[in-house]
């Protein structure tokens, strides 16, 4: 670990930014994507990739007060983050389950961009019943054979690898016959199928498995033990992104708020009392996120403000991007193509996006299920499976 | 006065969800969604022709049905549920209604037999730029020798973009007027919208000294407003058809959508957010249908309750366009599911034609709960 | 039943309601209780009570258009209410199970407000579970003894009778092993505990019944033949008395913001915005009576806007008088025997009373169990009895 | 800046919880209920004196132990969770950081040591019979031959009845002055008020040319915003604790109470219910710490975060004790269960030093969001 002052290395990685950032955000989706990839990798190219991953795969092992620090430059920056959902949540399990192998194999070229990750865990059948999921992976020499379909795969259709969550054993053992495995997007019975979102937009995918052999070397921890690896994550590393989610919103909404003003909405009382309401919103996200790097930092572990965080973020956004829409009144329901659309329709496009915020990766439900039953030690229904 | 839904009603609402389902189902929304500018063109002339519906609100001495707002609330309704888009709204709601109690006798002569036929489209262009859909108009009327011409913008103009015939109010010295424009006028601009919903087309519409024929005499800002009540009411039981609509769809899907094992339904959180949800959505069908059954006569009494259905069937079509994105999970928020053209339509009409704010506001104003300025 | 026109029979009442009025209302909680019961002998011995009951009984046998007037004209005359829920609960099960014996018995009296009658349902252990109940009463002989206790009876400690359900079966045949009973409050063996409720006043109370002897003739229905009678009412009769409510509420409404525009709170545009939402909310609760009068006028069935009105009603008194409170800020908080109260505290009150409204007579909860099960046709929980 | 409970500040709330526990259970405060006029006459001296909580956060120049607003809140925590109902509010947090921050010298001298020892009880008395807590006192000091009095009248004022030495903000020519008058001063009358709260006792003070003792010299009224500022923070953190305490209560009934043949704390409805008010409670809590740890430093960002902080805090609370009493059903409903008692308090501390509604329109002035007379 660097024994550079934090200071030091917030100056220095600032300096970086300003002689290096990443030029203008393109609007066409695919020029986005390159240009967010390229980003990744002159990061990684710098030294100023993964901040809290191991050097040996390139990242920058730093302490935690230096992520909170990174963490903050970077929002500050408003520079892209990273592509795809393998950074955030395959590389921590892979980081404290795999084999050195497969961390040499993988988490290089995950970190600068090179292969794209993208999560494969929900299912037609079973949206927020992982536990009950049916894509099998049946054993045959020194392969899996993987069968089987999974949805809400976000960035799939441009994925070069899956994580993924499969049946190696009976159904109904539920989540003790499911095993964690990496599965190249572009093996042999791999199918993408892009689904439009109620947007219109694709950044969803469902994907179909028919008998794709996946070396059982691409398994990640024990047969039929995948079900404990799902819930790892670097606590801390994820932690000190949460202050990056308060530094966006803090930015959106002080966007909102020059917006009305210009459009002399704020001067109506219940525009007004709203958008208070927000600031105090916004900025109880800040206190979250400072409170969970407070008990890290003095505890080592998260505390209280880490579990109740996501259910604040997402009630926030949703209700933010309608009260836009709301308080531009008809002209918020214009189209990013439409003559007088405001602000190509970010609002109305948010609007319809964050929908998505109490259903993708385990309901809004699911998630008050398991803060009950986890957090607050209340029963669970008789018949059910225990949440989380 | 009754607020039970009569024989007769009932058996037009079965009529006409009968043929919406056959000619307006979600492959035949979802297409008009798809393509732009154009309309039901196949089903309209069916529907406004045969089925006589264009015809239902119009006098009978101008060649409608004349049936009240009570009649076209059941239409409208079935039209709710369905998200139908072809130009009934336009013509019947705004443009019938607007000429049948401003028109002079020529005016509803020329028009109102036409528009009961089916024969000719029209609309109502009254929101501009503002966006307010309740204040008199900023578009100018010009008298000169005999003719008038028109300068200003309307937008937000339901299915402006293909109307034969536009309906537009604007002011002169006298007042406020009514003004028809045809769709072949020069000096006449319209631009079909980009909007959240596809469902409602949108236009802008440039009057740049368009030559116009006055309808009606006097000043019209008392006529129509009560016109706007008629619009408020009927688009108050559009909502509450849509909202039905909704929770049947999440209803529907909780009793077969099995995780853990067991129905989704049959979970409490999705149970209790159903029951909500028909709580609300009766309230709103007694707002709706009070609102139509007093539409008919100008007055107070009138006015309050399109707005208190206005404004209490607005925020429980959006409620429940939400919760049903959300017990349908994932497939919910996929495109290919119906589920978001209903969240579409439903903020579409929550902001259009006047906001819950808004009516509350209007409410406040009417029952001289606050000054005229609040 | 009678012919005479509508019209005619409200003048009539009109008449009379100006002519006999009960006087104002005491303050003392005692003397009002005598005056409401002195009223209803009034409205009795003129021929004025009983809207729906049959004439044998004292009733006044009326069409359903004249019994909307009635309580139109009741309401428009602020005359109390009858005392007890006999009247509103086990009249309308006597009238129709009960045998002319009972009726006879029964009826006169509890109308006339000579016997008060209150309601023994709910247990300590069973609140929302009534199908759980475990007050027993074992047949000996001619009679019933019935040991066990009752809760959350409304006006027991004024009460002549006790209106209950009582388990004749075993506990595990749930409701196929209850009975419907009425029991003697005087007899002895019955010990009526006055509770204070939240407010500090005394209007419900724990009865304990120990060995209490009540002759099988007191029965009504069948032996464990009691959990069907439960849910009879003169459908029709309540609905009229929903605009009864409704009528309340439009007074109670129109009381808060007079109170409100003299005290200078109209004029903040969020208060403004708030009442006008109860103006919708008040007016809505009128159209609901109206739309279950009109469809039983039409149709004979109360049909749906019957089945949602307590829950919107509820709702509605509950934010109501939390509104008033807090839109009179500290001055809310003045109790009714200090200087300065705001109109004797009947906002404060109302707040912590209304509490009951979600508790009372089945919890929220198991109202919308109740609408999702029966009303949307959503299965039952597994395990669960079916709701109602 | 930490938002971390340090194991110092674990030992003050596990000492403070133990002692509450001890004296002042549910028993105790139900006696200082249905007692008027009293206070916990017996513990008070144990809590400000042994404990040494009174001299807590007083400066250690004047006797005290020089904490700061975070420690604070954790005692005030622990109050909240206890309701206790002794003078602890009005002598320490109130007048306690008005003689340190507004006194001179002089004053200081004269009565913080005691405040310190537990020997004085004192108040803070803002609210007149506008109810605001936020604007400038009408009340009017006059000066005359040396001696200053007082006429006016104060109403709302915690401990009011009871305390030793009120703090009065006044106006005169030169501004707002903090002034001291003795429980015993002439023209002092003091009326105890019956509230929705007896765990916290106000009084109306009227003074009629009441004698007085300046406290401080030049315009206090930005000392006394400070003060104020103070004040929010820690009735955020004892909101924080009441609250935190009634979803104790729901989840320890939610867990045993059996309906249907299981806990009802195995319904969707009532877990759900308890894991949003978990969150609602954790996000309170960070406020209420983030405001206490800058609140220390007079200026915006501490006038921002109390705002925030007592916004969210008062809302957290009064739906918490709600929820508490539903939760319980018909036995929350009852005198004897002590859910109730939750629900007097939050709505009383809500309402009393600046509503929600005050606090967010607050906040919009401080953040310049609106013009000054919104």
């Amino acid at each position: 670990m660097t024994t550079e002052p934090v200071e030091a290395f917030r100056a220095r990685l600032s300096e970086f930014l300003t002689g290096h950032g990443p030029g203008p955000r393109p609007r066409d989706p695919d020029e986005r994507f390159a240009w967010t990839r390229a980003w990744q990798a002159t990061l990684f190219d710098h030294g100023f990739a993964g901040p809290g991953w191991p050097e040996a795969y390139g990242g920058m092992d730093l302490p935690f007060a230096h992520q909170v620090a990174y963490q903050e430059e970077l929002a500050r920056a408003r520079v892209p983050g990273p592509v795809g959902t393998g950074l955030g949540i395959a590389a921590p399990t892979i980081i404290k389950f795999g084999t050195d192998e497969q961390k040499r194999r993988w988490l290089p070229s995950m970190l600068r961009g090179d292969r794209v990750w993208a999560q494969g865990y929900s299912e037609p059948g079973a949206g927020s019943d992982l536990p009950g999921l049916r894509t099998t992976a049946r054993r045959e020499g020194p392969d899996y054979v993987v069968t089987g379909q999974k949805v809400w795969t976000s960035h799939a259709a441009r994925a070069d690898v899956f994580f993924t969550l499969v049946r190696t054993g009976a159904v109904a053992d539920r989540q003790r016959g499911i095993s964690y495995l990496i599965i190249d997007a572009h093996a042999p019975g791999v199918e993408v199928r892009p689904l439009r979102d109620l947007t219109g937009g694709h950044v969803f995918a469902e994907v179909f498995f028919d008998g794709v052999r996946v070396p059982v070397a691409d398994r990640v921890g024990e047969e039929n033990g995948g079900w404990p690896l799902v819930r790892t994550s670097l606590g801390h590393e994820r932690a000190a992104g949460a202050m990056n989610q308060a530094a966006l919103y803090r930015r959106v909404l002080t966007e909102l708020e020059e917006l009305l003003r210009e459009r002399g909405a704020l001067a109506d009382p219940l525009v007004a009392d709203r958008v208070a309401g927000f600031e105090i919103g916004v900025r109880i996200m800040r206190y979250n996120a400072q409170r969970t790097i407070s008990d890290i930092l003095a505890h080592g572990e998260p505390g209280p403000a880490s579990s109740i965080s996501r259910l604040h973020i997402t009630a926030f956004e949703q209700e933010l991007h309608e009260f836009a829409v709301d308080a531009l009144g008809p002209a918020g329901l214009l189209g990013r193509n439409s003559p007088g659309a405001v602000q190509r329709a970010r609002w109305l496009t948010g609007f319809l996006r964050t929908r998505a915020s109490t259903i993708g990766a385990g309901t809004a439900e699911i998630q008050l299920n398991t803060i009950a039953e986890q957090v607050l030690g209340l029963p669970h229904e008789p018949g059910m499976p225990a949440a989380g | 006065m009754s607020l039970s839904v009569s024989d007769e009603q009932e058996e037009l609402r079965a009529l006409v969800r009968k043929f919406l389902g056959d000619k307006a189902s979600s492959g035949a929304v979802r297409q008009s969604v798809e393509s732009s500018g154009g309309y039901d063109r196949e089903g309209w002339p069916q529907l406004a022709g045969q089925l006589g519906l264009a015809a239902l609100a119009i006098p009978e001495a101008d060649g409608g049905a004349g049936a009240g707002p009570v009649e076209l609330g059941v239409v409208l309704e079935e039209m709710g549920r369905a998200l139908y888009s072809g130009p009934y709204f336009g013509t019947v709601v705004l443009a019938g209604q607007a000429l049948t109690h401003v028109g002079d006798e020529t005016a509803r002569r020329r028009w109102l037999p036409a528009i009961a036929e089916g024969t000719l489209t029209a609309t109502l262009a009254v929101t501009e730029d503002n966006g307010r859909w309740d204040v008199a108009p900023e578009t100018v009327a010009e008298h000169d020798r005999g003719e008038w011409t028109l300068r200003g913008v309307k937008t937000y103009v339901v299915d402006g973009h293909s109307a034969d015939l536009l309906l537009v109010p604007a002011r002169f010295a006298d007042g406020v007027g009514l003004f028809a424009v045809e769709a072949t006028a020069s000096g006449l601009t319209r631009t079909e919208l980009d909007t959240l919903d596809a469902t409602r087309p949108l236009a802008k519409i440039e009057l740049a000294g368009t030559p116009a024929t006055r309808v009606g005499d006097g000043d019209a800002s008392g006529p129509l407003e009560h016109v706007r009540d008629l619009v408020r009411a009927a688009v108050a039981a559009e909502q509450v058809g849509g909202a039905a609509r909704c929770l049947e769809m999440a209803v529907g899907y909780a009793k077969t959508r099995e995780q853990f094992g067991r129905p989704i339904g049959s979970f409490q959180a999705i149970k209790h957010k159903c029951a909500r949800l028909h709580v609300e959505i009766e309230c709103a069908r007694s707002a709706a249908r009070f609102a139509g059954s007093v539409a008919g006569q100008p007055g107070t009494e009138a006015a309050v309750a399109a707005s208190v259905a206005r404004a209490h069937c607005s925020e429980v079509f959006t409620h429940a366009a939400k919760e049903n994105i959300q017990i349908h999970g994932g497939i919910g928020y996929t495109w290919e599911h119906d589920a978001h053209l209903y969240l579409r339509r439903a903020k579409s009409s929550e902001l259009l034609f006047g906001s819950p704010r808004e009516e509350r506001r209007r409410l406040n104003r009417l029952l001289e709960m606050t000054g005229p300025n609040r």
